[in-house]
């Protein structure tokens, strides 16, 4: 039935290839500039090591901000996932240690020592959850307990002790390489896809985007709202967990005190760099990569070319400022 | 002067520490802590969690509790001054632990009785000692700085950066915070290396650090000992085990176990003795020369 | 002229809006400006108070050439502005929004009570006696847009421009904004006044500007342009008939009940409801504003808890305490505040229409995206929404087309009830007619239409049975025989006072 | 007639039994406090706890007009390091220059923060995370990376350790601040506005309210007021610290928020927001004084932990008190 006479006009997406794609975003342009200033500027910048170095050191971000995008993309945000790297990095060397409770089979242990940090991580992920969404408490303070507390817990575990290991099989997620790539950048690379699937795929990827735009909306157009909402915190908290595991692997030790320090505004600051406005109803998954890159770099190029640390946290902001302002033009134009 | 301590049994101590996130403080905790409960004394314990302000809150809270006598480990040089001047007001002698206070403004025998620890710009100037009879040739330096603004960072720096000047012939070609962590000291280094793949030697202000730095020299296909010396302070027990390994040419302690020495100082305290306004901890050097032997006895 | 709007151009990202329109408006004469949904209108007149910047064109206000930067600077000018989507400040008190930015001073601190002194005397000039302390939040949608008009029209501007003020206000309340309009004019201050209700355009206005396609097309006294002829320029084409809605199929009580409200109570709005949608039929609900209308359709939805008397669907009772199940039964409902009940803003109008069919559309998790578009595209066509792309935001659309995709959204689930809330709310008398229509048609193929509306024009014309309410209870059911306006507002009045 | 009709629905106002239980949980703990351990009642102790939490109150008070309005501000642990260098710094030429100084300082950082945040749009958790590396950086390139000493010899230090008719005076200091922080939100047309733009930036403009000088004023006046904590850190421990302030932005979050004040902005009150500020202070008092005790020695994990719990059980009792909970999503 033609109800009026006003005209459709025709889609007029051209979709190109992928370079045109990563072109439409600020922070892409962003990182292209600072590829360019440090292949000019930085000794040594064209070399693998140089990439190996930086993307093994972006992982954990990338791994972490992945997860915060979904958080973010509700409208919320998560401040614990630094304290919940610490857990689950304090949990998993207690038992492939046999610290916790002895196990026989090695194999078990690390496999175990793998799964139950990452499931406790969840857990308190859908701690976060079930305060935001059955006492409606604020996220930025829903997460403030366990970004208080968490840590503490951790300490607690350990009595604040470091715990050394060595465990080749365990380290693998951090030491290892799948088909010439480092596992942890494979793992990011894996983990990135997923949720970018997530977002334009799936029925729960809009529905996260839909929470966020209108909650009110969203629940009168029969979305589970709270489902949704405790599914990104759990998924934040997961990921979390799993780059706390990375990071102690990396390490061969365990420091309850240290292990994803800081971390919540390293991953914010991706997120928000990337182009997904804190305020949620977006998710730009590619977007927060690049952001995370962009900081990493920034961190890099800083430290590669001897800057100051004052001074070096001074241009770090002016950087961040301004990445943030390119990428907010050119998504507008 | 400082207030006088009566003799008793028991007394009820406070220990206001600055922080615990970081093996040496966490060492140092426990070894006041085994202590005084091995006297049976009660001890106040407060964590400043990194803020000078804090800590002097701590003390404060400390003074109004009617603690007997004051171990503090003074975050800052310059901040922790009202502290000790409130408990001396209050009555209450202060002993600092291995950082001191602004000799200008509060002095020993007089503010507060005594300071306990180790002196950091000397730590940092035997590593550079060391460095200056061992390089083999080796001269470009990467030096690992401990947490930007904090005085063991400063100071290790500052011992180190003079005698190397010193003695000439050596460079240092970058010099970064690390944080006294092992991931940033590990990021921090694989950086820098990457930057100056001619550096051969790398001085870091802890452990921490040279732990970090080590996994970093693997990563770029380089032998830490062989091709990177790497110098360390603090002396932790894995620190000198990899002095043993050879992937630490030498490390200069500097020992946390305060508790001892610092409940005996009080006990002299209160027996009337005269007390030095300065008791140094005797700290120990290892490197391969004595690392196997001392390996057992590292904190 | 006092105000003189020429060749404004306005495009977003690329997308002409406005092309070159015009508006005129005389000292203290009041200027009807109308058009289809997305013609135009709002955009022009934010361009005027500086809420938008113009690409082209100039205007001249009180003899001078201006741009105002910011809405701030129109209204020092003396223009005083009721935007499209009620702009208050929600959590601020009555009183405080009535004031907001020209607060009352004394000796440089806030006059509480001559803010509330004088916002009180305000709203009875509009016979309206509420508490001015409370928050604008806890106040219905009518009261709010009273509130924005009384904000509005104590400015002491010398235009005012009115955005479909009507649009959530009942006969009586429009009565009542109109002699205010009267009174201003009397005092020379010129309106301008957009609107989709023709009868009250006519009522009310000296002159109209007629846009159409970001065009003026037409600008005439109200006298030499017929109510035809108006919308003739509106549409660019005739008009088929409002009343000429056809209803076919079978006649009275016989078809089977879907939907049985008994005794239905929550809160105090809803006291004593009941209620039977049947199988095929248009209900109707009828009442004054705030007799509980919107809360009796939350109850069904399940949005608000059902705490006394029961609901059955289709013969067997049921408890919804959250929209999805009532949903999963195959209920839908069209909110009436589409600003914070019913859009996603920043979602495009494909996410949008397809919210609530989403888990339909998935196959194991995912969405079909080529089912989505087809859909999308079939319903972009049969509800005429004008749009650039199913990409586009919504919030870029104007009020009545993010109407349609709201309805829409409900459309394409294939529901057995439909719940609507002052659906034609804000759409365009062509659209309007058409969406009853629709309404109509989906009826006549099974579908149980639940019919919130203010207008009895509406009611009258498509409504099957009309319920209606006062004070939360229900107080009659006029089946078709017995409806007539008359019938309804002796209904609606009755039990009032 | 019509009054019947528009009786409205919602109790008075869900904020107000919040900030009735923040008032409650604050006497509860005192009293608590009083019972179970000596001296905490003492002139001595009140008085340092006033001194020390005074800091905390006055950042407290900046952040709550900043969530008022809908934003965040990041940095006011970093500005007050930055202020406490700068004041100490010119402490040694007056002590006025010293206030001054540090005062200058923290607005400059704050109008900073307005700017980026207005002119640049760029969201505020971003300019004011930004804004605090930026200011840690500047506090220790100014300090050469150590704590400056200030002069003992202008009577800077008195800002900080001395007393006026028996209070100390950072204590007046805030309850000045307190007071004309109320008059501007209760009593004059700024806090009307500053609460508008945190029920709807775009609304507010569109109500002609000048949003990007209302936002600029408060960003200022944060900032303002961290300079003012700063200037009072630097009087009170005899340095400026370039490194203090650290984690000082959530605890001042945590206050306001304690207060009842909704990060979404729109509401909020400044009696509340102290109320919150001292009894986040209280706590930390209180685990000091429970490990006086001896009856269990908290390790600093175990006060996390506890301090978390306290956090928690806060908020949850609010949300209760409130009725948020139940009902959650449906509304407001
Ligand atoms: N912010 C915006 N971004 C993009 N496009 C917009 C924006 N605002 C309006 N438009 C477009 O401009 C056109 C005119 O919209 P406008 O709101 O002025 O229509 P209107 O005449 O007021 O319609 P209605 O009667 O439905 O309110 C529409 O096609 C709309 O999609
Ligand atoms: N979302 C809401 N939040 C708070 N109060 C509400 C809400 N919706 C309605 N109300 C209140 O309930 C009263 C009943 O209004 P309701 O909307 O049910 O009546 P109505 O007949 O549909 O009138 P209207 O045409 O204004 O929608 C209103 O006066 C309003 O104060
Ligand atoms: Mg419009
Ligand atoms: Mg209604």
């Amino acid at each position: 039935m033609t109800i009026s006479d006003t005209t459709v006009k025709p889609q007029s997406q051209s979709r190109g290839s992928l370079l045109l794609m990563l072109s439409r975003y600020g922070t892409f342009l962003a990182f292209l500039a600072l590829i360019v200033f440090n292949i000019i500027v930085t000794p040594n910048f064209l070399s693998w090591q140089t990439l190996n170095v930086n993307l093994t050191q972006v992982a954990t971000i990338v791994i972490v901000a992945t997860g915060m995008t979904l958080v973010i993309a509700t409208g919320g945000i998560d401040l614990s996932v630094g304290s919940l790297m610490a857990i689950s990095g304090a949990v998993a060397p207690m038992i492939f240690m046999g610290t916790l409770f002895p196990i026989n089979s090695p194999a078990l242990a690390v496999a175990l020592a793998f799964t139950i940090p990452i499931l406790i991580a969840m857990g308190l992920g859908w701690f976060n959850g079930f305060l935001v969404t059955r006492f409606a408490i604020q996220p930025i303070v829903a997460t403030l307990v366990l970004f208080i507390a968490g840590r503490g817990i951790a300490q607690v575990i350990t009595n604040g002790n470091l715990q050394v290991f060595k465990n080749d099989i365990f380290q693998f997620i951090a030491m290892g390489r799948v088909a010439g790539i480092p596992t942890q950048v494979a793992l990011m690379l894996v983990i990135a896809a997923l949720a970018f699937c997530l977002i334009r795929f799936t029925v729960i990827g809009r529905q996260i985007i839909a929470v966020g735009g209108n909650e009110k909306a969203a629940r009168l157009t029969g979305i589970p709202v709270r489902h949704v909402k405790t599914v990104v915190y759990v998924i934040s908290g997961g990921l979390a967990g799993l780059a706390g595991l990375i990071v102690v692997a990396r390490n061969s030790a365990s420091d309850a005190n240290l292990v994803g320090m800081g971390m919540e505004l390293d991953a914010i600051a991706a997120v928000a760099v990337g182009g997904s406005l804190l305020t949620g109803g977006r998710a730009n998954i590619i977007g927060t990569l690049l952001g995370a890159l962009v900081i990493q770099l920034v961190r890099y190029t800083l430290l590669a070319n001897g800057v100051p640390d004052a001074a070096a946290l001074i241009v770090k902001a002016a950087l961040i400022i301004i990445a943030v302002f390119i990428q907010q033009r050119a998504d507008k134009s | 002067d400082v207030p006088k301590l009566k003799q008793k049994d028991k007394y009820k101590v406070g220990f206001a520490q600055t922080e615990s996130n970081n093996p040496w403080r966490i060492a140092q905790t426990n070894s006041m802590k085994e202590t005084a409960e091995k006297l049976g004394y009660q001890l106040v314990y407060t964590d400043a969690a990194g803020s000078a302000a804090k800590q002097v809150a701590d003390v404060n809270s400390m003074i109004a509790q009617g603690v007997d006598l004051i171990f503090l480990a003074p975050r800052e040089e310059k901040p922790l001054i009202p502290a000790v001047m409130a408990a001396k007001k209050a009555g209450i002698p202060v002993i600092l632990l291995d950082r001191s206070v602004d000799p200008k403004l509060a002095k020993a025998g007089e503010d507060y009785l005594t300071f306990i620890g180790s002196d950091f710009i000397k730590e940092g100037q035997r590593v550079a000692e060391w460095l200056v009879k061992n390089a083999n040739g080796k001269t470009k330096i990467i030096e690992l700085e401990g947490t930007t603004g904090a005085s063991p960072a400063n100071d290790r720096k500052k011992g180190f950066d003079e005698a190397i000047k010193a003695a000439g012939g050596f460079e240092i070609v970058a010099s970064q915070s690390g944080d006294f962590a092992r991931d940033k000291g590990r990021q921090v280094a694989e950086a820098l290396l990457q930057a100056h793949p001619d550096a051969d030697i790398v001085y870091a202000h802890n452990d921490e650090m040279a732990i970090g730095a080590i996994s970093a020299i693997e990563a770029a296909g380089k032998v830490p000992g062989k091709d990177i010396l790497v110098l360390s302070i603090d002396g932790g027990k894995e620190a000198v085990g990899l002095v043993v390994d050879g992937k630490i040419g030498a490390v200069v302690e500097c020992n946390p176990r305060f508790g001892p020495k610092a409940f005996e100082t009080m006990a002299r305290y209160a027996k009337g003795e005269k007390i030095e306004p300065k008791l140094i901890n005797d700290d120990k050097f290892y490197d391969s020369s004595n690392a196997k032997a001392e390996l057992a006895g590292a904190y | 002229m006092l105000l003189s709007m020429q060749g404004i151009s306005k495009s977003f990202s690329g997308v002409a809006a406005l092309r070159s329109s015009s508006l005129e408006i005389a000292e203290g004469e009041i200027m009807a400006l109308v058009g289809q949904n997305g013609a135009g209108k709002s955009t022009l007149i934010k361009i005027l108070t500086g809420a938008y910047h113009r690409d082209e064109g100039s205007i001249r206000f009180n003899g001078r050439d201006i741009a105002f930067a910011s809405p701030a600077e129109s209204q020092a000018a003396g223009i005083a502005t009721i935007y499209q989507e009620i702009n208050l400040a929600p959590q601020r008190s009555v009183a405080e929004n009535i004031y907001l930015s020209r607060e009352p001073r004394r000796y440089g601190f806030l006059d509480r009570r001559s803010m509330r002194e004088g916002a009180q005397r305000v709203l009875k000039a509009f016979k309206l006696d509420i508490d001015v302390e409370r928050p604008v939040a806890s106040f219905s949608a009518a009261t709010r847009q009273m509130v924005s008009i009384a904000r509005a029209v104590t400015q002491n501007a010398t235009l005012l421009i009115m955005d479909e003020p009507t649009s959530s206000l009942d006969e009586r309340e429009v009565a009542v904004l109109f002699d205010t309009i009267r009174t201003l004019q009397g005092n020379g201050v010129a309106v301008c006044f957009i609107g989709h209700r023709l009868d009250e355009l006519y009522a009310i206005c000296d002159r109209v500007t007629i846009m159409r396609d970001g065009q003026t097309v037409a600008v005439s006294t109200m006298e030499d342009m017929p109510k035809v002829e108006l919308v003739r320029h509106m549409l660019g084409r005739e008009l088929a008939a409002f009343a000429a809605i056809s209803r076919d199929g079978p006649e009275g009580p016989e078809r089977p009940v879907r939907l049985d409200l008994a005794a239905v109570g929550s809160g105090v709005r809803v006291r004593d409801v009941s209620l039977s949608v049947r199988q095929g039929e248009i209900s109707g609900l009828a009442g004054l504003l705030g007799s509980g209308r919107t809360e009796t359709a939350r109850i069904i939805f399940g949005v608000d808890k059902l705490e006394r008397g029961s609901i059955r669907f289709e013969g067997s009772e049921r408890l919804y305490s959250e929209p999805a199940n009532a949903i999963a039964d195959g209920i839908g409902l069209v909110s009436e505040d589409r600003k914070v009940d019913g859009i996603v803003p920043d979602m495009s109008i494909r996410e949008n229409m397809t919210l609530a069919l989403l888990p339909k559309l998935k196959k194991s998790g995912i969405v079909d995206r080529a089912r989505q578009d087809a859909i999308v595209e079939r319903f972009i066509k049969s509800l005429g929404v004008k749009c650039a792309s199913s990409d586009q935001p919504i919030k870029e659309l104007s009020g009545g087309n993010q109407q349609k995709v709201l309805l829409a959204r409900w459309l394409c689930t294939d529901p057995k009830v439909l719940i609507v809330d002052e659906p034609t709310r804000g759409i365009d008398i062509g659209a309007k007619a058409e969406i009853l229509k629709l309404l109509r048609g989906l009826a006549d193929e099974g579908l149980s239409v639940l019919m919130i509306s203010s207008e009895l024009e509406e009611l009258l014309a498509a409504a099957d049975r009309v319920t209606v309410l006062s004070d939360g209870m229900s107080v009659a059911e006029l089946p078709r025989q017995k409806l007539s306006e008359a019938n309804l507002l002796t209904a609606m009045a009755h039990q009032v006072n | 007639m019509l009054s019947a009709i528009f009786k409205p629905l919602a109790p008075k106002s869900s904020g107000d039994l919040a900030r009735v239980g923040v008032v409650v949980a604050l006497f509860a703990l005192i009293v608590f406090g009083a019972l179970r351990y000596d001296n905490f009642l003492s002139p001595f102790n009140i008085l340092t706890f006033l001194r020390y939490n005074s800091m905390f109150a006055l950042i407290a008070l900046g952040m709550a007009f900043v969530i008022m309005t809908g934003g965040i501000d990041l940095s006011v642990g970093a500005v007050a390091a930055l202020a406490s260098v700068v004041s100490a710094l010119l402490s040694p030429y007056h002590w006025i220059a010293g206030l001054g100084g540090g005062i200058v300082a923290g607005l400059a950082v704050g109008l900073l923060n307005g700017l980026v945040i207005t002119k640049m749009r760029i969201q505020p958790f971003i300019a004011t995370l930004a804004a605090m590396l930026a200011a840690y950086g500047t506090a220790l390139l100014l300090a050469d990376n150590q704590s400056v000493s200030v002069s003992y010899d202008t009577g800077f230090t008195m800002i900080g350790q001395d007393d006026f008719l028996g209070f100390p005076i950072p204590a007046w200091i805030a309850v000045a601040a307190y007071v004309v922080g109320w008059v501007f939100l209760e009593r004059r047309a700024f806090g009307r506005h500053v609460l508008a733009i945190g029920d709807g930036e775009v609304t507010a403009a569109l109500m002609g309210l000048k949003v990007e000088r209302t936002l600029l004023a408060v960003y200022g006046g944060s900032g303002l007021l961290a300079g003012l904590a700063g200037v009072i850190l630097a009087a009170q421990f005899g340095a400026g610290q370039p490194t203090e302030g650290v984690g000082w932005e959530l605890f001042a979050i945590a206050s306001v928020v304690v207060g009842g004040t909704l990060l979404t902005g729109g509401s909020g009150s400044v009696g509340a927001t102290l109320a919150g500020a001292l009894l986040l202070g209280m706590v930390f008092n209180v685990l000091n004084f429970e490990n006086g005790l001896g009856w269990i020695s908290l390790s600093a994990y175990w006060q996390s932990v506890i301090r978390g719990l306290f956090l928690l059980v806060v908020v949850v009792l609010q949300a209760r008190l409130t009725g948020r909970g139940e009902k959650a999503p449906a509304r407001g």
